[in-house]
């Protein structure tokens, strides 16, 4: 991989090169939370965040949006939408990241969904490393650093940022802005090293995850999801804020006095009632508890089988999110606790 | 296809959902054209307050013993009754705490002469008629409405979410009232469609709309507690749009 | 001959009332507007209600007042509890109401009065003739709807207005989208004074008429002022809004869910006409001739005038709105949040001008910001005398012309008075 | 270095498979008071030409206007150019669709999901076991034996119903009896008309009337919950291996895809790995059945 290094006061002149490639969206704050937003100017861009309250996700799978529009002898098309338009997601996250490698499992596969691929193509990644605070345990998820998945990756090393460079067009990018980029030194390595070493030891949760999705089965019937849906709210937010959920629905809405319409996929929940429910009536997760052991099974045992690997990335984002405090980190520790006195 | 025959009627409540539907500025003429309006009083001196309907959208709550015959004439004539807004849905904000002290209010508010009125406890439509469709709100939101007349149009009925406003709330991202600021916000309980108003503009969810699918009311009522509001405040609050909502 | 004339339910207006008119040959025995709302016992329902649940419940009284309920619920806690709002919150309020009035006044002139004149059953009907002044109509409304949006969270029950201020002040790009209607509906407002001018005219025999409005403290508004005015028969007076029983003097009736208020034992005349007949000084030049266009001359015992006054108050609702949302682009609108609001008890009176006139609502607080008392009295709660009295007069001259005639004068008084019959359900513990 | 530019070309609908192409309904025929078949022909000839599937496949079937749900198809492989698509009348989608007349255009894409492993079925007998409307994914199979006969060894189908009047593709099963190459046991639950002169009794009665070579035997069960239940009772019983019991099942879909995550079950995707499952599969997934 390319690697380089950017003096951190061409922070700025780098930041307005990059305007060429796409409009440019960065973290800013909003009432003391931060959201990814278009920058107005590059002031308003907080690169030393916690995290976002929605994830990137929102880009490449927006809450809402149309798919297909159907016009009587036409039949159904692609609206001409914005999945062309260019973007540069300025300050990402190695756990967000992370995720969206996930996602790009999902919406590949034997049918690849055009609409999340052409946003992938569409919309630049420009990461950005971070100091976990106490809702991160992207480390113990395997998340805390990615390989691939971006354009340009930055990671503080003091005076400079040391810029992984992971697709042509970040390389573009790079050469866009002619000299500001700087070889490395071996000292610079070393300094990347101290400071990883102690990114890894900074993290204050850690979660095992070492046979998880054996515990999960042996747990199936723990009294814990019990307990779990009595208290869950079947809000949602978890799963809106997770940057690993996908479910979607999709409806129809027909336009005023005629059979054309616009066919939309939304944000949908496994923790919604309605989420396995079929025509007659019968719900294959009726009660609340189904539903939030679902959501955990699905992401810590689901995914492992058919994708190899958990599909939570350790963002804290829905434990921050949870009216209920219910905390994934404690419901996987809990769930590997011993209860029971040993039989001999 | 000849034009479904369509009622818009209002039994007691603010007539903000007749509103609304007047509000649908862009929508109103062809609204108007593919129905054929018979009786809209709200609009309309040349009702025809007799003939069959195909489609009655009903507005309002039965107080009173008017209200309920009214109900009834129209659910004879009507193939389809649609109840629109959270007073035809649940009652309202007129019904909270009213059932049971209704003598007592009378007498305060009118003196004795209150008790001639024509007065009763507080119904939801679906109380006292069969109800076909409800689309909620206080008031129902435009384009509920009028995806509603798309869809009934076709020979479809809407298609609502069904969970809550949190949901929404995320999807515009607006900051968590509740989390960061313990205010007491009625979102996780109170079912989508508004677009999460009301968090968006830095203000709780009132539960404007009635309760969601499977709304978890004790364990939200616990976390309320827990944040220090006031028992008092929490069951009215949670009560106030929605006073049917737990036992319908 | 003793015979009735019976109006059982009034169309084209908000709520479910009647007009009942007793006769004896050409002589009018009785008149009675009977209002038969189904009794909400709102202001019962929201003693031990803390004030921040108070405001919201109330604007349910009635939609098409909606904000004016909602802000001067506001106003009459902010008043209890001492509490001073910022001048920004002051005009944002401002335009809430200027916006409530252009949206009602839009919609009861295109929609519901306009086809009186035009002899239509509804707007719809004449919509097949007169689809551009319908379609004026709409646009106006729209404004109306977007200003309450822009500055209410909502059009109808308002939910950014919140004790102590605002949940967000609208921002720039707001502001500007709303200027660019705003300037379409210059040119709109000035069509209707047209459309409303060309209209045959209305008479009916009138009555000696009194009228009372808030007085605002400069000018022509709605939101601001503390004091009522009353003219009656070229005689001003005024009280503070602290001392509004003196002429409510509410008596429950038994035909009635409202009750009649009287003025020194008459009737008054509250909305559109008597706000110009007691501040048509405050009015700006361009509504000023829009006065004269409309050959309004004020004060007017005619109530059919009603309906121009409200088209003279279309044209200055837009350009005072105008003028607000250029002053607040040009200061740029600061992003607060309320004033603190801490509870006492205690006593506020806040008294407003909804579209349709007066509005006051009171209310008595315990020390933890609890409901004791609230009292709500409505435009259309303090019209119901003065509408009697106007039916009586016309009643007694169209009665030779048959009673068609006389049920069509007494349709469309009631109608220009632009009742809000949910709104006059005023239920009150009397002390 | 690269120009970045708006102007890359709009999705193209083939590479879209969210996108229905356009079907004509050319028959309906009524089955019962809720269930009907709908023969379906694409408008684009060359969707008719290369629009290929495998019995147990299903589709995605869009009405305009209204929504989209995955259906079975019930005819064989081996008579292309149409489908047939054997539906009852349950919610919003199937209640449009029955407002339909022929000559209206519907929706389609798929076909999606796994199918029966019919490579594996080869040179093995065949046991269809239907209950109900559980013919509807069943037919599709059926056909594509009887049409490939020498690929199978021996073909025994059981199709119990109701009554009479409710058995699916009445006639044509019915024309089964007559045939050598097929063992077709039919049972009614009951016959309020008293003109049935075939078996009356519930469909798991029916292995007491055949001998079974289990492990030489693939079984493709479908029906409601009841008929599952008994009719793996007898299965097991007489030593069928868990997996050379074939079951459809269904659950919740809207993309048929792999895609919304409604019809996943424990770790598998009822529109991916199914919606064919053996019945080992079955029992390990939570929830399955
Ligand atoms: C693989 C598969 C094959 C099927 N084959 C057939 C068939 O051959 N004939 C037949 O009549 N029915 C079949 N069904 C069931 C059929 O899909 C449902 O009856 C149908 O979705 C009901 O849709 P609706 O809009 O009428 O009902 P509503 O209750 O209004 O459902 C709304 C939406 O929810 C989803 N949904 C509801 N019920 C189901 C369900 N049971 N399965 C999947 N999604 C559902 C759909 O997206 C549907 O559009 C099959 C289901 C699956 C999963
Ligand atoms: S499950 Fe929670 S911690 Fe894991 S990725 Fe999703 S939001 Fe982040
Ligand atoms: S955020 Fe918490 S309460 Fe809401 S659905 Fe998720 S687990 Fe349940
Ligand atoms: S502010 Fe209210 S609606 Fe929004 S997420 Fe929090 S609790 Fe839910």
């Amino acid at each position: 991989m390319k690697i380089l290094k950017l003096p951190k006061d061409k922070l700025d002149y780098f930041a307005s090169v990059v305007q060429q490639f796409g409009e440019v969206h960065a973290p800013v704050e909003q009432d003391g939370k931060y959201v990814f937003k278009r920058l107005t100017r590059w002031s308003e861009a907080r690169l030393a965040y916690d995290r976002t309250i929605l994830p990137p996700k929102k880009y490449f799978l927006p809450p809402k949006e149309p798919l297909l529009v159907y016009r009587p002898g036409e039949g159904y098309v692609a609206p001409a939408g914005d999945v062309q338009h260019r973007l540069v997601l300025f300050g990402v996250h190695a756990c967000d990241v992370y995720a969206l490698n996930i996602l790009d499992l999902v919406f590949a596969g034997k049918y690849p969904d055009p609409y999340y691929q052409a946003r992938r193509k569409n919309i630049a990644i420009i990461g950005i490393d971070c100091v976990p605070d106490g809702k991160c345990f992207c480390r113990s998820m395997r998340a805390d650093f990615v390989d691939h998945g971006f354009d340009l990756f930055f990671c503080d090393i003091g005076g400079h940022y040391l810029t992984f460079v992971g697709s042509a067009l970040g390389d573009d990018m790079v050469l866009a802005t002619e000299t500001l980029f700087e070889t490395v030194s071996p000292a610079d390595i070393d300094e990347y090293k101290r400071r990883s070493g102690a990114k890894h030891e900074a993290f204050q949760l850690d979660v095992e995850i070492r046979d998880l999705p054996e515990i999960f089965e042996m747990e199936y019937g723990s009294a814990i999801w019990d307990d779990l849906g009595a208290q869950c709210l079947s809000c949602g937010s978890c799963s809106a804020v997770c940057p690993t959920c996908y479910c979607f629905d999709m409806n129809d809405e027909a336009v005023l006095g005629s059979r054309a319409g616009t066919r939309s996929r939304n944000w949908d929940s496994c923790l919604f009632s309605t989420h396995a429910l079929v025509a007659g009536g019968e719900n294959f997760r009726e009660s609340r508890s189904s539903r939030i052991k679902f959501r955990f099974y699905h992401k810590q045992r689901g995914f492992v089988a058919e994708y190899g690997r958990p599909s939570c990335v350790g963002c804290g984002r829905c434990i921050t999110a949870c009216p209920v405090d219910i905390d994934i980190v404690e419901v996987l520790a809990a769930l590997r606790e011993t209860r029971h006195a040993a039989t001999h | 296809m000849s034009k479904p025959r369509a009622g818009i009627f209002g039994l007691t409540g603010c007539a903000g959902d007749q509103l609304v539907i007047l509000n649908c500025e862009d929508e109103l003429l062809d609204l108007v054209s593919l129905l054929d309006m018979r009786d809209f009083l709200m609009a309309a001196s040349d009702n025809d307050t007799a003939c069959d309907l195909d489609i009655a959208l009903v507005e309002g709550a039965v107080f009173s013993r008017r209200d309920k015959e009214r109900l009834e004439r129209i659910r004879q004539r009507s193939a389809m009754l649609v109840a629109i807004g959270s007073c035809a849905v649940w009652g309202g904000v007129s019904a909270a705490e009213r059932n049971g002290g209704l003598a007592g209010l009378l007498d305060e508010t009118y003196g004795t002469q209150g008790r001639d009125y024509d007065a009763t406890e507080a119904y939801a439509l679906h109380q006292v008629v069969k109800v076909d469709l409800k689309i909620t709100g206080c008031p129902i939101e435009k384009h509920e409405f009028v995806a509603a007349v798309a869809s009934l149009l076709n020979g479809d009925p809407p298609v609502y979410p069904q969970y809550p406003v949190c949901t929404e709330c995320k999807m515009r991202e607006s900051n968590c009232l509740l989390i960061e600021k313990s205010i007491p916000c009625c979102g996780p309980l109170t079912v989508a469609g508004c677009g999460a108003r009301c968090p968006a503009l830095r203000i709780p969810c009132i539960g404007c709309r009635g309760p969601a699918a499977d709304a978890n009311a004790e364990s939200a009522r616990q976390m309320l507690a827990a944040k220090g509001v006031p028992e008092h405040d929490i069951r009215q609050r949670l009560r106030t749009f929605a006073p049917t909502g737990g036992s319908a | 001959m003793t015979r009735t004339v019976r109006i059982d339910h009034l169309a084209r207006v908000e709520g479910h009332g009647g007009v009942t008119v007793e006769l004896d040959g050409n002589d009018v025995r009785s008149v009675r507007f009977d209002i038969f709302e189904g009794a909400r016992l709102l202001e019962g329902l929201v003693k031990g209600r803390t004030y921040q649940d108070v405001s919201s419940v109330l604007s349910r009284i009635c939609a098409i007042c909606s904000v004016a309920h909602a802000v001067t619920s506001l106003k009459a806690t902010e008043s209890a509890f001492g509490v001073e709002v910022s001048p920004q919150t002051r005009v944002l309020r401002d335009l809430l109401f200027l916006g409530e009035s252009i949206e009602s006044h839009a919609l009861h002139l295109f929609l519901l009065a306009l086809p009186d004149y035009l002899k239509y059953p509804s707007a719809i009907a004449m919509a097949a003739d007169h689809r551009e002044a319908v379609q004026l109509g709409l646009r106006l409304k729209k404004l109306g709807n977007a200003i309450q949006e822009t500055v209410g969270g909502r059009a109808v029950h308002p939910v950014n207005a919140v004790p102590g201020g605002f949940g967000r002040a609208p921002d720039t790009e707001q502001l500007i989208e709303l200027r660019r209607g705003l300037l379409q509906a210059v040119t709109d407002a000035e069509t209707t004074i047209g459309i409303f001018a060309g209209l045959p005219s209305a008479e009916f025999r009138r009555t000696d008429t009194a009228f009372a409005a808030l007085r605002a403290p400069s000018e022509y508004g709605y939101y601001d002022g503390d004091e009522i005015e009353f003219l009656t028969s070229g005689e001003t007076a005024a009280y503070p809004c602290s001392r509004y029983r003196e002429f409510t003097n509410e008596r429950a009736v038994a035909h009635s869910h409202a009750k009649h208020s009287m003025h020194k034992g008459r009737p008054y005349m509250v909305g559109a006409l008597a706000r110009l007949s007691l501040n048509a000084g405050k009015l700006s030049g361009r509504a000023t001739r829009a006065v004269h266009l409309l050959g309004l001359e004020l004060p007017s015992c005619n109530p059919m005038d009603n309906n121009k006054a409200q088209a003279v108050e279309l044209v200055s609702d837009v350009e005072r709105t105008l003028g607000i949302v250029e002053s607040l682009l040009d200061a740029d609108i600061a992003d607060e949040t309320p004033v603190p609001v801490v509870p006492r008890a205690g006593t506020g009176t806040a008294v407003t001008e909804a579209p349709r006139g007066l509005l006051i609502h009171s209310y008595t607080y315990d020390e933890e910001g609890r409901i004791v008392t609230a009292d709500v009295i409505t435009p259309t709660a303090l019209n119901a005398a003065s509408v009697e009295a106007h039916l009586r007069a016309a009643a007694l001259g169209a009665a030779p012309d048959g009673d068609e005639a006389l049920s069509r004068a007494m349709e469309m008084i009631v109608r220009a008075y632009d009742p809000c019959i949910s709104c006059s359900v005023h239920l009150i513990r009397r002390a | 270095m690269l120009l970045h530019t708006d102007t890359a070309p709009p999705l193209q609908p083939a590479a879209n498979p969210y996108q229905p192409y356009m079907a004509r309904i050319v028959r309906i025929q009524k089955m019962l008071d809720d269930t009907r078949v709908f023969t379906l022909r694409f408008l684009d000839e060359s969707m008719v030409r290369s629009f290929r599937h495998r019995p147990g496949q299903f589709v995605m079937l869009s009405i305009p206007g209204t929504g989209e749900a995955p259906i079975s198809i019930s005819s064989s492989p081996t008579r292309p150019e149409i489908l047939e698509l054997c539906v009852r009348r349950a919610g919003r989608m199937t209640s449009s669709l029955f407002r339909l007349s022929t000559n209206d255009v519907v929706g389609v894409r798929g076909p999606y999901g796994n199918g029966f492993p019919v490579d594996d079925i080869r040179g093995n007998h065949l046991l269809l076991a239907a209950g109900g409307l559980g013919m509807a994914p069943l037919r599709s199979l059926l056909w594509y034996a009887l049409d490939n006969r020498h690929l199978f060894d021996g073909v025994i189908l059981m199709y119990g119903s109701r009554s009479p009047a409710d058995m699916l593709f009445r006639d044509e099963m019915l024309s089964l009896a007559g045939r050598d190459d097929v063992n077709c046991m039919l049972t009614v639950d009951a016959d309020p008309s008293g003109a049935w002169t075939g078996r009356i009794g519930h469909l798991p009665s029916l292995f007491d009337h055949v001998t079974l070579e289990p492990a030489r035997t693939y079984a493709a069960v479908c029906g409601p919950p009841v008929v599952y239940r008994y009719v793996l009772e007898r299965l097991l019983a007489a030593g069928f291996s868990k997996d050379r019991i074939l079951m459809s099942l269904e659950r919740r879909m809207k993309c048929g895809i792999g895609k919304c995550g409604h019809c996943s079950v424990g770790y598998k995707y009822t529109c991916l790995q199914g919606p064919i499952f053996t019945y080992w599969d079955a029992i390990n997934l939570p929830e399955m059945i």
